[in-house]
């Protein structure tokens, strides 16, 4: 691992294009994520913001542009590749593994990284202390967890990673505001403990509270970056590429 | 297609059906009744085309019609004096055309594999009962008839030539080639494109989806049967080898390697596999002549089993051609 | 009959339990691979080849089992990189094709090497004992509880190793699993190779009961496949449960009507159960 | 909950043109497992009407749709449609009767061109089974296949392949996917999801246009959109209805600002 | 964490670098053919003999793939044996033989197309082969058709010489009913009078049984069921199951892999102990024998050929013919086995053809007719080109008839137990053929 300074980015996506079939549906979006921060991706439905998340996991490859991982390219690295470098995904759906178990989704990510088992145990102990509950289901089939648990396990199973940053998309979709708020506080102690997040989101107020910075894309392209802060006062923008 | 499009689509027509109405002067024999077995192969494939290219769905059963289409045809020449081709053409049909509808109402009601999986079973239920019914179907040793004459009864009637019979093959060829294109070209045709498409979408602006799935099956066999009554004329027996699945995975082979939803793909992918097959199997011995003739004996070379390199050359034309011989002008057919 | 009937229940069982082992090598597959397997049969009887040349240089039966399985899983591995790899992310026909290639080859191969003499495979022990009127070899049911045996331990490796617990997620969600980093290409093939060494091992197993040769896979893989579609695909118990099914049918229907009718009654019975539970018998329906 | 607001006969009588309801629900529910996705719906929508359906992700909103198209079957309860009981009705027949639907997630033909994604939809109700005729030999579903695509703004998009529109025209062409089934219900499953500013401004100004001879139901998000077009709103929370009234009615009731306008 | 990642490489090095790999990996296979060239290059035979002489073209159809190559594989061993002693004898009316093979994979459509190149193509000027029932019944009408004279040499099924006969096609060899008439006496006289007949259920299997049938109850005995097993059945336990009751024997008509399978399982559930074991001798083929191992123990069968030197089978003809055999299947099959039927049928059914050939002055296939009019009624004499003895083609049916050997296995070996005379399996004829 290179010693990096703090200021440099983590993660840099340069002029990236993505094609669906013949569809384009990235054209050159540029963004960059630096250690430990938390950025915001706004933008309406099918703007490209979930598309840029798996184009910077290796689940989609730029037919032009790149990814760079702490300055290195990452290619067209296959994503199983990509997580071991220490980027952690948590896609829109959640995506659990239904029929496996809760502990068994988490060993998903933990197994076969050569972690020692002393380790692995201490991973697993922090993430149930994270997330008391799924310490309580850990035997219990993924699908018959509630949304908002489904919501944590998929956090939590990025999380045994160890990742450097974590892909998070949309996290609040369809949760109650309770859980809305525990997602609040799980992208808190992201930050604390300087995992650096990418978050796309619908809910603003959550994206402007939590991202130090925020990212507009239109039609498949970054079009406005801003300090979250200055957002708050600055309704223009926010209305202008949100509409709301 | 534009004006332009169409007039450039149907000179090649033109030129090809002229090409392969001439092709058989400079052919010997032996390459003639080819000429013509790839003809109805690829016949039996452009009907599976109906399923696989234009509604989405993939059947292992077209052998069933196929044989049934040969087993209508032989009853009919069995039973009437002196034989007649158009009564074979009807048995058939009905024949293959019976099958299709009850395998249709049954196996269109599943999607996918599993429909695929029941064709299957279907065909293999029609293979059991053909081989053990020996007394009827004459089992494995299949039924044994003579080919009847080119004739429309009062008017003329010509005694099939290896030349007339690969003119009247050609001509029921072109025939159902047209009308399928008109048929893919329908409203009809258009509704089960869209059932490819987005099967869901297409029920729900109004269409009864199994329905338009039964006719298609249905056609689709009835044409099947169609090649199979030209097999029985052409070849004067029925088999039970020809209702065994092995069959439809043929006609499925001739579709990928051709390009599906082309119609002609398929029957350039029969001409390409059969031509392969042949030459191949001509290869080693060739091979072996030869280098008898340098004075080299090989011993094996000779008897090399020819089914390997097929085999891998199949591979990797699915491998490396991943749309067919001809489906890099599946849109150009198709519009 | 009461008699015939038991008799019959035990056949059906120990042909279930022979086809279970061939069906969840390639159900294992399917479900994981999304590639029809047209080839299983091949593996299967190259398996039992294997087996023979084993037990022709040590003598050991349990010796052949063993190396017939590593030595096709090895071969399935080689395959799968080479074929089947270059067809990740196609329609799941391109496979059903490449597989029809192999099996091509594989089948050709094996008469071309092999020769065409039927060969044999004795098994580990003889011995019997009395069925009523029947003498009944144990061996045919050491190869039932054997093929359960392996199934078993093919249903721990799933359940509890890592690579089992990497297979079922990515069987769940290839996408997913890949963004977790598992390895999904090398799992792919991993699971080929057990998938292969599977059918090699029913092929080592099976071989006593008939003669070993280059043909003896066809009279399988039909069967094996309508199987893993009634089971509900990539389902290891859905799998079992319709080879024992469609097996004891089989022997039952036999009971009633000839032989040949048995079988179309089998075939007339899993259409009835496609068209009633058309993803399968006995799929986990999740919530 | 709010059961006073939600009888049918309060929607009726407060519809704008005053007619019978088109479209009525009773009682209607439907579980998955043991989740009810809908619970007691009981909702009618006057003809002529444009009514918005909201709520928050997981209310119900999109099972509702797929309960009236035929998609999902109900559990419980009626759907009528013209008096006439369509409950558990195919996708195929509920079409015919004269409900059609867009879908949230885009739903064509990528392949078709973008006439022919409307052609196809307009031969549904005539034509379908011919089978030796040209399709272009049918001028009359042509016709209104491209007097369609100009109501929708893509007349000019014709022949372009249905896959190459941009994301809004093809929000777009999936209302003219509906429209070409001549519905006298059009379903709207947030048909302005993803758009920019202005195009979600274009389509409203669309689906004002086509309202004029249909009765509309909408599902949306983007509350410029509900409040510009609605007549009426009718609100749904955990599968059922929290509340229903005008725009200004919703804008100003305490509970859906509570579950819902707020976040 | 990054410490397990060169795992990957080598697949990654293989599958992402793309070309450069695949085109590495062909030019491996390129070497490695060219080095299996390299080895089979061995020095030329004798060819010289016959100078400028025009080589007769005798076609050979066999399933060399598929299902029944088994059998081809050794069927065409036995024309090549005999072609090959020809030409060292001289040739026939003094120009060389050239044995043109057809693989039919075992498939009807296959073997259609390839009957036709042989005859129309490679204008063979007679053809000696044919294994599988249903391909020589498709291609019968072809050598019509082509006026080609057609040495059958393994079909088994009954109508090709009865109701489906035809003047260009011969079966220089025996056939179920006269197996079955010289068969009959001895099962029921020596082995059992009640028999349970299990057969394979299709053409063949069932024509067999009902010759069996037919023949035995003629002897006095008696059949008390039968079980028919679909072909291709990999356990028939479930059939075999059935079986019980009180009966003497069990008379199987299986061949092939089929008889593989029912030798091991019906040995199995102790079938073959509890009953007297008999069966068609194709069961017990010496090629099967291998896979039967010691299960075949005592079955007793009926046959034209067994590979043993007790008499009458004790010649120097045999065992020149045996010898050749032996040292020609050790080629195509590395496990050495003994010469079977199909062998043997297919040698002779060739030296059959020479001897028309001889007698008819034949040059060509002008000469097709006087061809099949010296076979007609030819009388072949035990000898090199008959080592398995003295047979009759027959005018009236193109049906030979020849000595059978009743024999048993005995330590993995067959035994004659009684040989029955070529007069004692005579079937009256049933053919009637189309004027032409």
């Amino acid at each position: 691992m290179t010693a990096a300074d703090h200021s440099e980015a983590l993660v840099r996506v340069e002029d990236i294009h993505t094609y669906y079939g013949k569809s384009h549906i990235l054209h050159g979006v540029s963004l960059e994520v630096r250690r430990g921060e938390i950025v915001g991706l706004l933008g309406r439905n099918g703007v490209g913001k979930s598309t840029t998340l798996k184009a910077i996991m290796g689940l989609v490859h730029p037919t032009r542009g790149e990814v760079l991982l702490e300055g290195q390219s990452l290619g067209h690295l296959p994503a199983h590749r990509v997580a071991r470098l220490g980027i952690g995904y948590v896609p829109e759906d959640r995506r659990i593994f239904r029929l496996l178990t809760v502990s068994e989704n988490l060993r998903t990510g933990l197994d076969g990284r050569g972690v020692s088992e002393a380790r692995k145990k201490e991973l697993l102990e922090m993430v149930f202390d994270f997330f008391p509950v799924l310490a309580e289901r850990r035997n219990q089939a993924g699908g018959t967890l509630s949304g908002g648990e489904q919501q944590m396990l998929a956090i939590a199973r990025a999380m045994m990673l160890e990742p450097k940053i974590i892909l998070l998309d949309e996290p609040t979709e369809g949760l109650m505001p309770r859980m809305v708020s525990q997602i609040r506080h799980i992208i808190h102690v992201l930050r604390r403990e300087g995992v650096a997040v990418l978050l796309v989101e619908q809910n603003v107020p959550l994206t402007l509270e939590t991202s130090e910075r925020v990212y507009f894309m239109e039609k498949g392209q970054v079009r406005h970056q801003a300090a979250a802060s200055e957002l708050h006062a600055d309704h223009e923008v926010v209305h202008k590429y949100l509409g709301v | 297609m534009t004006a332009r499009r169409t007039r450039i689509f149907w000179m090649a027509f033109a030129v090809i059906l002229a090409l392969l109405i001439v092709m058989p002067f400079g052919l010997p024999e032996f390459w003639r009744r080819f000429l013509t077995e790839i003809l109805i192969w690829g016949l039996l494939a452009m009907s599976s085309d109906i399923l696989i290219g234009y509604t989405g769905m993939v059947s292992f059963g077209h052998s069933a019609f196929f044989g049934l289409g040969m087993y209508g045809a032989a009853a009919a020449l069995l039973t009437t004096r002196p034989p007649s081709l158009w009564l074979a053409l009807l048995y058939g049909l009905i024949a293959a055309a019976t099958v299709a509808a009850f395998v249709a109402y049954f196996s269109t009601r599943l999607r996918d594999i599993y429909f695929a999986i029941t064709t299957l079973i279907f065909s293999q239920i029609f293979y059991v009962i053909i081989f053990t019914w020996t007394d009827a179907t004459g089992g494995e040793n299949g039924l044994a008839f003579s080919r009847p004459a080119l004739a429309i009864p009062g008017l003329f009637s010509l005694p099939f030539t290896t030349l007339t019979l690969y003119w009247f093959v050609l001509a029921v060829v072109t025939g159902s080639y047209l009308v399928l294109r008109r048929i893919t070209r329908s409203p009809f045709g258009m509704v089960l494109q869209s059932i490819r498409e987005n099967e869901a979408r297409t029920r729900a602006i109004g269409y009864p989806v199994e329905r338009y799935k039964i006719v298609a099956v249905m056609f689709s066999g009835l044409f099947a049967g169609l090649a199979g009554v030209l097999y029985a004329i052409q070849n004067r027996f029925a088999a039970p080898d020809f209702v065994f699945f092995v069959v439809s995975g043929e006609a499925v082979i001739y579709n990928i390697m051709g390009g599906v939803g082309t119609l002609v793909g398929p029957i350039v992918g029969a001409a390409a596999f059969l031509l392969l097959r042949e030459g191949l199997s001509r290869l080693f011995p060739y091979l072996a002549s030869v280098a008898s003739q340098h004075g080299l004996a090989l011993p094996g070379l000779a008897e090399f089993p020819y089914l390997i390199p097929l085999g891998i050359i199949f591979i990797a034309i699915v491998i490396f051609m991943p749309q067919g011989l001809l489906g890099f002008a599946r849109r150009r057919l198709n519009e | 009959m009461l008699e015939e009937f038991l008799i019959q229940t035990i056949n059906g069982i120990v042909v279930g339990m022979i086809l279970a082992l061939v069906a969840s090598g390639l159900t294992l597959i399917f479900g994981i691979m999304d590639v029809v397997n047209f080839a299983h049969g091949e593996l299967f009887m190259l398996g039992a080849y294997v087996g023979v040349v084993t037990l022709a240089g040590t003598g050991s039966f349990w010796l052949a089992l063993l190396v017939a399985t590593l030595v096709v899983a090895a071969l399935g591995a080689a395959i799968h990189v080479t074929t089947l790899r270059p067809l990740l992310g196609r329609d799941p026909l391109n496979t059903i094709l490449v597989t029809f290639g192999i099996s091509l080859v594989l089948q050709n191969y094996a008469l071309w090497q092999f020769g065409p003499v039927a060969r044999k495979i004795n098994e580990p022990f003889t011995g019997h004992f009395n069925l009523f009127y029947l003498e009944y070899p144990w061996y045919r049911l050491v190869i039932a509880l054997l093929s359960a045996a392996i199934i078993a331990g093919l249903w721990l490796f799933l359940k509890y190793s890592t690579y089992g617990v990497w297979i079922r997620a990515t069987t769940q969600d290839r996408l997913m699993a890949q963004a977790m980093g598992i390895p999904v290409p090398r799992l792919l093939t991993i699971v080929f190779a057990i998938g292969s060494g599977m059918a090699a091992a029913s092929g080592v197993l099976f071989g006593p009961l008939v003669g070993v040769n280059h043909a003896m896979g066809l009279d399988w893989v039909l069967k094996a496949f309508i199987v893993v579609v009634v089971g509900g695909m990539g389902n290891l118990v859905g799998s079992i449960a319709a080879s024992i099914f469609i097996s004891l049918t089989e022997s039952y229907a036999s009971l009633w009507v000839s032989p040949s009718q048995a079988i179309i009654v089998s075939f007339v019975v899993l259409i009835l159960t496609l068209l009633i539970r058309p993803t399968g018998l006995f799929v986990p329906t999740p919530k | 909950m709010a059961a006073d607001l939600s009888s049918a006969a309060l929607a009726a009588a407060a519809a704008p043109v005053g007619a019978a309801p088109v479209l009525r629900t009773e009682d209607l529910g439907i579980r998955f497992g043991g989740l009810a996705a809908l619970n007691g719906v009981n909702f009618a929508v006057a003809r002529g009407e444009i009514r918005a359906v909201i709520g928050p992700n997981g209310a119900g909103k999109s099972t509702f749709f797929n309960c009236l198209t035929g998609v999902l079957r109900p559990s419980s309860g009626r759907i009528l449609f013209n008096d006439d009981e369509i409950t558990g009705l195919s996708p195929n027949r509920i079409s015919r009767k004269g409900i059609a639907r867009s879908y949230q997630i885009t739903n064509i033909l990528p392949n078709a061109t973008t006439l022919e994604n409307v052609r196809i939809a307009a031969q549904s109700r005539r034509h379908g089974w011919s089978l030796f005729t040209h399709h272009r030999a049918f001028r009359d579903i042509i016709e209104k296949a491209e007097a369609v695509l100009a109501t929708v703004g893509l007349a000019a998009k014709a022949d372009e392949l249905a896959a190459n529109l941009s994301h809004g025209e093809q929000r777009n062409l999936e209302i003219g996917i509906a429209l070409a089934t001549e519905p006298q219900l059009l379903c709207l499953d947030e048909p302005t999801a993803g758009m920019s500013a202005g195009e979600t401004d274009d389509t409203i100004a669309l689906v004002r246009r086509i309202a004029r001879d249909l009765t509309i139901l909408i599902v949306e998000h983007d509350m410029t959109v509900v409040m510009g077009l609605a007549h009426r709103i009718t609100v749904l929370h955990y599968g059922a209805i929290l509340a229903e009234g005008t725009p200004a009615e919703i804008q100003s009731n305490p509970r859906v600002l509570e579950v819902y306008l707020k976040t | 964490m990054t410490d397990n990642n060169n795992r990957d490489d080598w697949e990654e090095a293989f599958w992402y670098s793309g070309k450069t790999t695949r085109r590495r990996l062909v030019g491996w296979s390129a070497k490695a053919a060219g080095a299996l060239g390299a080895m089979m290059l061995v020095p030329a035979p004798w060819r010289a003999a016959f100078g400028a002489a025009k080589p007769f073209k005798i076609g050979s159809l066999q399933p060399l793939s598929g299902n029944a190559a088994a059998g081809g594989k050794t069927a065409l061993v036995g024309v090549q044996m005999a072609v090959d002693r020809i030409n060292k004898m001289g040739g026939i009316n003094g120009r060389p033989v050239e044995i043109v093979t057809g693989d039919d994979e075992s498939k009807p459509d296959v073997a259609r197309r390839k009957i036709e190149k042989l005859l129309v193509e490679d204008e063979v000027d007679a053809h000696v082969g044919g294994f599988l029932s249903n391909i020589c019944l498709a291609c019968m009408p072809v050598f019509e058709e082509n006026k080609v004279v057609n040495m059958i040499s393994v079909c088994l099924d009954t109508t090709l010489t009865t109701t489906k006969c035809n003047r260009y096609s011969f079966r220089p060899y025996d056939y179920a009913p006269a197996q079955a008439v010289a068969f009959a006496p001895y099962l029921v006289n020596k082995l059992g009078k009640r028999w349970h007949l299990i057969y394979a259920d299709y053409s063949w299997g069932q024509s067999t049984r009902d010759a069996y049938a037919q023949e035995i109850k003629k002897a006095g005995g008696e059949i008390v069921g039968g079980t028919g097993i679909p072909l291709g059945t990999a356990d028939m336990t479930p059939f075999l199951s059935k079986i019980s009751g009180d009966f003497d024997g069990l008379f199987a008509i299986e061949f092939g892999k089929d008889g593989v399978t029912i030798g091991n399982q019906a040995y199995d559930l102790g079938l073959t102990k509890k009953y007297k074991w008999a069966g068609d001798g194709a069961l017990a083929e010496s090629t099967n024998l291998p896979g039967l191992g010691n299960k075949i123990e005592g079955f007793v069968g009926i046959n034209r050929y067994i590979p043993v030197f007790d008499p009458p089978l004790n010649t120097a003809a045999h065992h020149k013919f045996f010898d050749d055999a032996v040292a020609r299947l050790k080629q195509i099959d590395p496990s050495g086995p003994l010469p079977d039927r199909y062998v043997q049928s297919n040698y002779e059914a060739m030296n059959a053809l020479k001897i028309g050939m001889e007698k008819s002055n034949f040059q060509g296939r002008d000469d097709t007719m006087k061809l099949i009019e010296a076979l007609e009624g030819l009388e072949m004499k035990e000898g090199d080109d008959f080592p398995q003895g003295d047979k009759v083609l027959r005018k009236e049916d193109h049906q030979a008839f020849i000595r059978e050997f009743i024999f048993d296995i005995k330590d993995g070996k067959h035994r004659i137990l009684e040989t029955v005379p070529k007069e004692k399996t005579i079937f009256p004829p049933a053919c009637k053929f189309a004027s032409s």
